[in-house]
């Protein structure tokens, strides 16, 4: 157990050979609430999109296809469990390739989308996501060279890990959760589905705020 | 105005890729001066000691198996069967191992040596965050590929 | 706990109250009673309420009670003395929240409020260059470790004056009627809270006055350090008109433009930080 | 600056020279090629760690670049609404003839080195099976096949970690798995790309 004063106290850890996930009040607070998102993704239904037509009365609803909501369900899931693993990790490999699960499962809920605009900028913001596993992955294994070790644990408050490293690391959780600064992605959350499109915003909105974590304790 | 013009390049989602370059190349430009800094730590190497005359050669790994061959692990203490993993092979491989030269304990060749021993035992959660990455991607290109299809 | 929750829900209500009547003094109306909006909040309470048909119906609910709860536990850890990443984190979950307002109700006008506030998420980063620069100058994040640095070298509003200010444009996104309230200006109705009546917007009301007293308190506390809770008070009126009085007087921006303008503030902080991090 | 500093120096220009070619390129296919170049620098990265634990970080990222790059062809070829089915290119008689032994053999020997070149060596087999053949129904059972293998496999896994002392269980099950599923993946995504025929 490492008590730094950035993140509150350490609760438990949980291990898994080399890796040792850990939560502090911090993450643990964090998971929680990624928990409750998904478990909202997982039983409420989608609404109903209103279009209106402007300039006119008109306006008609819009139900989202069966086949369409199962996979965006699933993707939302699947994308909510990427976001529990990155928020309890305490490895900075393991967490790098949850972010890139995260990146990958947000185009996912989006992907099956029938409205160009939103599958233009899916296609986007996937490109973005794909180069960030470069400075991503690139984080951690310029931390294992330098260091010798992955574990938070091990790194907390030696302060022994390069600047580069930590930049890399930012950089790379950008281009998969905030697409940058998450104008673009704003985009992607024109598509139906709210429970799931939800989702896309709170994996990444707790990706960076993980990130922040480990930045300031390694 | 200046932040209007701005506001115009972040607003494109096509322009998506053009920041995030610029976003990392400050990124390297800045971090450029913290290489002098870096030491290198290349002592996690697994201890190996390679025997010409196996009948594994070019892909052993070394090692007896079943027996706690030497790993180096951070956590030791949480992977009590470290090493075991290493230099096994199935009764057949091993028959066909003995007789032939074209198997191994590496990847390459088989399950068992030390990069699965990295994979399975110590770092086993990676594995199952990639495989999950890859089984995602895959569900997502075999939905759009049939859909697509049908 | 409790009667500080109750306190602080009140209290920010109150401030909102003051902030309608301050914007509209300054831009010559009469202006509703400073109670109006805790009136506003015990009508609404009693009013009819249902979900409207095209809403998704679990999320429509669930956001209002995390709205309450994400700002309670908010409360809780500015009070304890727990971590400021922890505040700031709650403060960020807070864009999911609205997000999630305007997505659950299927209602365009929510929607556009809904996509504008995921925009500016991105206007959150001068957050993490107030927590880097807090961090450099008294090497913890708890906050009170942080009132405790403020009573031996006095105020942080001295030490780091650029952190400071980043942190006042992110109070000022977020008060009713500022120049970066996007998500719910008039021209998309109400925004994300479109849909939101009767008790759930009761709710809201609640949620958003404990946010107001949260961020207005957290500034008092981060920045000038602990303080007896009359002279608390008064300096929590004094920012609060300072920050009415820039609402009054500058329009809505556009949506990009809002984002464009915090990114850069941050980006002055973060240069600030890494020439300070060299320095020290 | 020690020999690692150097290296890494000259991996870093590398990737700025790769994020400059993204930065200029604006046709959305040549993006997406270019993030290959991308995933060349990263592997490079990796590599400079130089341990075994290096060699146990690139397979992930190896994978990980590969499925994205799968998954956002697709994103592609829907959001160009690319619907043109390929033409039979190439038809001879040796393939009317072989594939069963081929395609048996290949199986047959990837089984014996089992694991995950195992399942390379079968799922080329499979692959040359419906190469030749043709497939109608197949592609929905390869998939559930697939699934199932992954889910064992997964499962191995949680025995390593949480049972260790079941660890040659372990072994088995994540060989056996590995091997059904490498082999449904390479056999799925060869038959992706054509029409039901090819």
């Amino acid at each position: 157990m490492f008590d730094l004063p950035i993140e509150g106290a350490q609760l438990m850890a949980l291990e898994f050979g080399d890796i040792v996930d850990y939560f502090s009040v911090y993450t643990g607070t964090l998971f929680v609430f990624a928990l409750l998102f998904t478990v909202l993704a997982i039983v409420s239904l989608p609404e109903k999109p209103m279009d209106i037509v402007f300039g006119g009365d008109a306006y008609y609803t819009k139900d989202i296809p069966l086949d369409l909501l199962r996979f965006q369900r699933f993707m939302a899931i699947a994308c909510g469990l990427a976001t529990l693993g990155a928020m309890a990790s305490g490895d900075i490999f393991n967490f790098t390739l949850f972010s890139s699960m995260i990146g990958i499962t947000n185009i996912g809920i989006v992907a099956a989308v029938r409205n160009r605009h939103v599958l233009e900028a899916a296609f986007q913001y996937g490109i973005v996501a794909m180069v960030a596993t470069v400075p991503l992955f690139g984080g951690a294994a310029i931390v294992l060279a330098s260091t010798g070790t992955l574990s938070i644990w091990a790194l907390a408050g030696a302060a022994a890990v390069p600047l580069l490293a930590k930049i890399f690391l930012v950089l790379g959780v950008m281009g998969e959760g905030m697409a940058p600064f998450y104008i673009g992605k704003a985009e992607i959350t024109r598509a139906p589905g709210a429970p799931y499109v939800l989702m896309i915003h709170v994996s990444s909105l707790l990706l960076f705020l993980r990130v922040v974590e480990i930045v300031l304790t390694v | 105005m200046i932040i209007s013009r701005i506001s115009r390049i972040l607003a494109g989602y096509e322009n998506l890729s053009l920041l995030y370059a610029v976003l990392v190349i400050a990124g390297i430009v800045i971090g450029f001066t913290s290489i002098p800094g870096i030491v290198y730590h290349g002592d996690d190497l697994y201890p190996k000691t390679i025997d010409r005359s196996s009948a594994l050669d070019p892909y052993d790994r070394g090692g007896e198996p079943f027996g706690n061959t030497s790993v180096a692990a951070q956590y030791p203490e949480n992977s009590p069967y470290l090493g075991y993993v290493t230099a096994y092979l199935t009764p057949f491989s091993q028959f066909l191992a003995d007789t032939t030269s074209h198997l191994g304990t590496t990847i390459v060749s088989h399950p068992g040596g030390i990069i699965d021993e990295i994979l399975y035992n110590t770092r086993g959660l990676d594995t199952v965050v990639e495989t999950s990455i890859l089984f995602t991607a895959f569900a997502i290109a075999s939905f759009l590929f049939r859909r697509r299809e049908g | 706990m409790i009667e500080y929750l109750i306190f602080a829900v009140f209290a920010g209500l109150l401030l909102h109250g003051i902030h309608r009547k301050a914007i509209a003094r300054i831009q010559g109306r009469p202006g509703p009673p400073v109670w109006q909006e805790i009136l506003h909040v015990l009508k609404f309470s009693f009013k009819e309420t249902w979900i409207p048909w095209t809403a998704s119906r679990t999320l429509f609910v669930a956001v209002v009670f995390i709205a309450i709860g994400i700002w309670s536990a908010a409360l809780v850890v500015l009070l304890t003395g727990e971590s400021l990443l922890l505040l700031f984190g709650i403060y960020m979950l807070h864009k999911i929240v609205e997000h999630g307002l305007g997505l659950s109700s299927g209602s365009p006008y929510g929607k556009f409020g809904a996509i504008r506030s995921v925009m500016s998420a991105a206007s959150e980063i001068p957050l993490f260059a107030t927590i880097a620069a807090v961090y450099l100058v008294t090497h913890s994040l708890m906050i009170s470790d942080i009132l405790a640095w403020q009573t031996a070298n006095g105020p942080l509003l001295i030490a780091v004056p650029p952190a400071a200010a980043a942190l006042y444009i992110v109070v000022l996104a977020k008060m009713h009627y500022s120049p970066f309230a996007v998500i719910e200006s008039k021209e998309i109705v109400s925004g994300n809270m479109t849909e939101h009546f009767g008790v759930w917007r009761a709710g809201l009301d609640v949620a958003f006055g404990l946010k107001t007293f949260v961020l207005l308190y957290a500034f008092i506390l981060l920045f000038i350090g602990p303080i007896p809770l009359l002279a608390a008070a008064v300096a929590m009126l004094i920012l609060l008109l300072s920050l009415s009085f820039i609402c009054a007087t500058t329009p809505m921006l556009s949506p990009f433009d809002t984002v464009t303008i915090q990114i850069g503030a941050a980006g002055l902080i973060v240069v600030y930080i890494l020439i300070m991090g060299a320095i020290l | 600056m020690s020999q690692y500093g150097t290296v890494l120096a000259v991996v870093l220009v590398a990737m700025a020279i790769t994020f400059v070619a993204l930065f200029r390129e604006r046709d959305d296919l040549h993006r997406l090629l270019l993030t290959d170049l991308a995933e060349v620098v990263s592997l490079a990265i990796i590599a400079l760690v130089g341990t075994d634990l290096a060699e146990a970080l690139i397979l992930p990222g190896l994978v990980v670049g590969i499925s994205e790059l799968m998954a956002l062809s697709e994103v592609y070829l829907v959001k160009e609404g690319l619907r043109a089915v390929p033409e039979r290119l190439m038809h001879i008689e040796i393939m009317d003839s072989a594939p069963a032994i081929l395609a048996g053999v290949l199986v047959v020997y990837g089984i014996i080195l089992s694991g995950f070149s195992g399942g390379v060596v079968a799922g080329c087999g499979i692959l040359f099976w419906f190469f030749c053949k043709g497939h109608d129904e197949a592609f929905t059972l390869i998939e559930t096949a697939s699934g199932y293998a992954w889910a064992l496999w997964i499962v191995a896994f949680f025995v390593f970690m949480l049972a260790p002392a079941y660890w040659l269980f372990a072994v088995m099950l994540a060989g056996g798995a590995i091997l059904l599923k490498v082999m449904a993946k390479m056999a799925l995504i060869g038959t992706m790309r054509g029409d039901r025929h090819v």
